[in-house]
């Protein structure tokens, strides 16, 4: 079961993520931040006419959170919004859903598929779906208010 | 008449027929007991219910499987505690008709109307602003209150109730103005069983902007609750009122203040970042839950709100209903004694016998097994208000029986005989 | 060298030879679950202890034969509910020498914190004063000493600790002045295992007339406490980390402070007279428990301390620092493991191992079975001090085995191996 | 057994109480208040050269704590104040006391042996005492803080 969960590849992405640093400039961005184990991402999107060019991200945190949001740039760079969207929703599918729908494994890359493992691992969830929930808020402001920040513990603070 | 002999349902209520008060009875470990070598007959719902072994067994069950850390634990142990306590949350949301992201849970309704009147009460009261509360509240929704308005040189008004018992509708309004910035009143009064018209104060606190606050606790255990169709910004609950385990209950805060209100504690669980310079709070429910959580309590909380959905509950109600006619009519036939409230409301009912102090016809009472309240009851202005020092008081809860109320209408006559 | 090897006893106490981990491991129904399919190792005990079965057991012995309301009540139920809520403040007391009139009962310690620094924090502080506490502290105790701070314009200071993990005492003293109205300070740090030298600390305070408030979350499952020998002023304890409910915790008050400082929460139970225009409060703890109070937990907390008392509690700690020493000596032969803390403390064990991060290190030993906590442990300030993100923390309790060490060892080097 | 209580001794103490009013002049007095149930009772003592001379109180409660209080003058006037101290800890360990003294119910008069019952009421103990608290503190003000007021939730509350 560890193994499976911490893949060649998954290490791989970790020590040596893709598409990492910030950008010199960029559209959009978005910052996740998990206040139980302090990791911290934050994403950059550079958009072109017909969907996103580039998807980078920089910061630090555990082999999981860091080797998703590398593998994130990864296979949303370059695609349609409508696509990205629904490779989110496939991979949020694949980690977090009680029931996974059969067709999400399908409907990602092999590298993502290759963290559908955390879902036995429930409270490194958030850790996986870090990175997206981020690039979720990053786009809803790059797209002016579609689907809009996902509620919860994950940022939004106020200072007291 | 023989309130014995009334059927246990209420007239048009057809499911009622089913609804079988000692199949109840039989789920309650504690309800065999003797005291003083009598069965005991309880009678002392409003106080606290008894909790049903679902209950029992639930915690038991989450000690022996599931205990672990909530929220903050990576390993599948703290997963699964998680799991219980957010179940939980569901749970009690479901039975308020709320989101789960709008239900904090507390230790009862008073930690969590301290809980409003701290950080809401500090929000928004200024000098001479104004808070409205009424005569019928328990004390948990009168000091707060009276206490928030002391620290920020806000004012407390209380709305007056009729003769009757009911809330004074109109005096309220009257009393509601473009200073009013709070109105906290109990859904139902733990004295006279009033139920107090929450959307009809919510309409009237709108049309000046002030939040409402109301104080659930005797509620959930005999009525539907809507928070929603209510209307209220907050909304108080216990789980030891409704079959659950004491130091567990809910506050709802509506969608308006939950992320934004200022927690009233702060500590483990509830924090984004913390420095002496810099601190900042989470949002959600989890802000207002500041250290450990009480999970065993959560989930007998949540264990009876599935018990409460495991019976009929309408034909509960009916039943609820007919003890308490039958009491209020028994009571009727017995010389000097007096029942206090309006004629519709709550299976609650304080009463006196003139001549007999109320703890003195609790003690006969007592001395027969039947266990009801006596005092005032945490509500000193309205025992002012009614011209009393104390009342004696007998709430009803589903397992609750006719034989009871004789045993209960044979120890007040009793009470009348000995002081007699 | 092969921990396991290692003898439970510390040399020199005689009576430890008797201590027998297997017989304590018994008495826990969780301590028979696997996770991952692996026998549960449960090393996270300073988030929370398991409940042996007396606990679990005299729980539901109350809610079966003396569940009623506390305090309030004539009648013989209410009365055996009132003795049990009793003979658990009594039970507290014992634990840590007090007078059962000085011991409040709270939700667990971070509501006992905000209890004292709300109350006390708006009585002492004023602008420019000071309030002193260290680099230690869990949010619970550092947050709402902050908070308390802006709300009054006084200071914030934060002694810090030496390299070692231990309370740089030098530096806390040369801290404390004129202006210094309350220091607050931990007991034992839940990170390092750091033990405070608090009876240094409470003369170093009283020399300014300053109060002392102590958080003794991790204390009283590892030591003796005596609240009267320490000196201090106030003592925060919670149920859930010495083997009783979550939910459940007492703030001990000195005599000092009990009758006097005005309560946190208002409502019933601890009223004197309630009226708008005068209302007040009773002496005694009572006074800063409004509303109906969390029987249940109260009950499983004196049964928790009657738990303690149950077996050898010198030879329970001796085997605690048996295998407190086991870890650290075995993480010492791991390459690229580092713990963090001091020489000498409480059997509490944090770690780092180099490559690996905390939540990783964690998630591979779940995986294995052995639940530890990793992550900043509500100590943000701590973590910046030691120049870390998070950490991975195993916690003993006496019911942990030397197996259970190895367990835990063999995890951090397949984790090694792993992101080798 | 509820006859044993509410016997007609104390049915006709609680509805003729002796003692009864405040006197025109008195030495000491204090107030008993139990927050519970709303009892109030306040006692008045007339010293003499050797003792008391009068106990008298005035108050509204139960039938328990009226009877009480009015025994209690009864038993008290004329005694010393030694004297009176011993019956006073001889009826608060009759009604009172987890194991009471044999001896207790020796020390006392029959009136006052006749509330032994309460001790089955636990929560009517306070009720029987109330006024003996009062004259306990009211007798510490007189004697110049020989005993002092016992603590507790009665009397004593901070103004809010
Ligand atoms: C040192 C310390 N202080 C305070 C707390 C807070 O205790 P609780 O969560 O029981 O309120 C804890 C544990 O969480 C702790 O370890
Ligand atoms: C109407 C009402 N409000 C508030 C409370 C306080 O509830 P709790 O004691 O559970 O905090 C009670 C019961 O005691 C009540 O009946």
């Amino acid at each position: 079961m560890l193994e499976s969960l911490y893949q060649q590849i998954l290490l791989d992405h970790s020590r040596h993520p893709c598409h990492h640093g910030r950008p010199e400039r960029f559209d959009a961005e978005a910052e996740g931040h998990n206040p139980i184990c302090g990791d911290k991402v934050r994403v950059f999107v550079t958009l072109k006419d017909d969907g996103i060019e580039e998807v980078r991200f920089e910061g630090a945190g555990c082999a999981i959170s860091q080797a998703s949001a590398s593998m994130m740039t990864n296979a949303l760079s370059g695609l349609s919004i409508d696509d990205a969207k629904a490779v989110r929703a496939a991979f949020l599918d694949l980690v977090a859903a009680a029931e996974p729908d059969k067709s999400s494994g399908e409907r990602v890359n092999e590298e993502l598929r290759s963290m559908s493992e955390v879902r036995r691992f429930p409270a490194r969830v958030k850790c996986a779906t870090l990175a997206w929930h981020a690039l979720a808020r990053a786009l809803g402001e790059a797209l002016k208010g579609s689907g809009g920040p996902p509620s919860g513990s994950v940022g939004g603070g106020k200072t007291g | 008449m023989n309130p014995a002999r009334k059927p246990s349902t209420a007239p048009g209520s057809p499911g009622a027929l089913a609804f079988d008060p000692e199949a109840i009875r039989a789920q309650f470990p504690m309800l065999g007991a003797t005291m003083h070598g009598k069965p005991l007959v309880y009678l002392d719902n409003a106080a606290t219910t008894q909790r049903p072994r679902a209950v029992i067994d639930s915690v038991v069950e989450h000690w022996s499987t599931t205990n672990g850390p909530v929220s903050r634990g990576v390993h599948a142990l703290g997963s699964l505690a998680t799991e219980k306590y957010e179940s939980a949350r569901t749970a009690a949301a479901s039975l308020l008709n709320a989101e789960p992201e709008f239900i904090v849970f507390t230790k009862g309704v008073t930690d969590g109307l301290n809980l409003v009147a701290r950080s809401l009460g500090d929000e928004l009261l200024g000098e001479g602003d104004e808070v409205v509360v009424t005569e019928l509240e328990h004390h948990s929704n009168f000091l707060p209150w009276r206490q928030a308005c002391l620290r920020r040189g806000a004012v407390l008004r209380v709305a007056p109730i009729t003769d009757s018992g009911e809330l004074d509708l109109d005096a309220l309004r009257a009393m509601v103005n473009g200073r009013t910035r709070i109105v906290a009143v109990t859904h139902v009064s733990n004295v006279l069983g009033t139920v107090v018209p929450v959307s009809e104060i919510v309409s009237i606190a709108r049309g000046v902007g002030a939040a409402v606050v109301v104080d659930g606790a005797q509620a959930p255990g005999h009525l539907p609750v809507d928070v929603q169709r209510l209307g209220c910004d907050f909304y108080a609950i216990s789980a030891h009122k409704m079959f659950g385990p004491a130091g567990a209950g809910v506050l709802y805060m509506s969608p308006r203040w939950v992320d934004r209100l200022e927690p009233a504690q702060y500590g483990g669980g509830m924090v984004e970042l913390a420095s002496a310079e810099e601190s900042t709070w989470i949002t959600g429910p989890h802000r207002h839950e500041a250290g450990t959580p009480n999970t065993e309590g959560a989930v007998g909380l949540g264990a009876a709100v599935a018990f409460l959905g495991s019976f009929d509950r309408a034909a509960a109600r009916a039943h609820e209903r007919s003890l308490r006619d039958a009491i209020v009519a028994g009571l009727g036939q017995i010389p000097k004694a007096r029942v206090y409230g309006p004629a519709e409301g709550a299976p609650i009912v304080s009463f006196g016998l003139e001549g007999v102090h109320a703890h003195d016809l609790a003690t006969v009472l007592d001395a027969e097994g039947v266990a009801v309240r006596a005092g005032h009851m945490c509500a000193q202005p309205l025992m002012r208000r009614l011209g009393v020092p104390a009342l004696t008081r007998a709430s009803i809860a589903p397992y609750n029986t006719h034989a009871e109320v004789e045993a209960l209408l044979d120890g007040v006559r009793r009470a009348g005989q000995i002081f007699a």
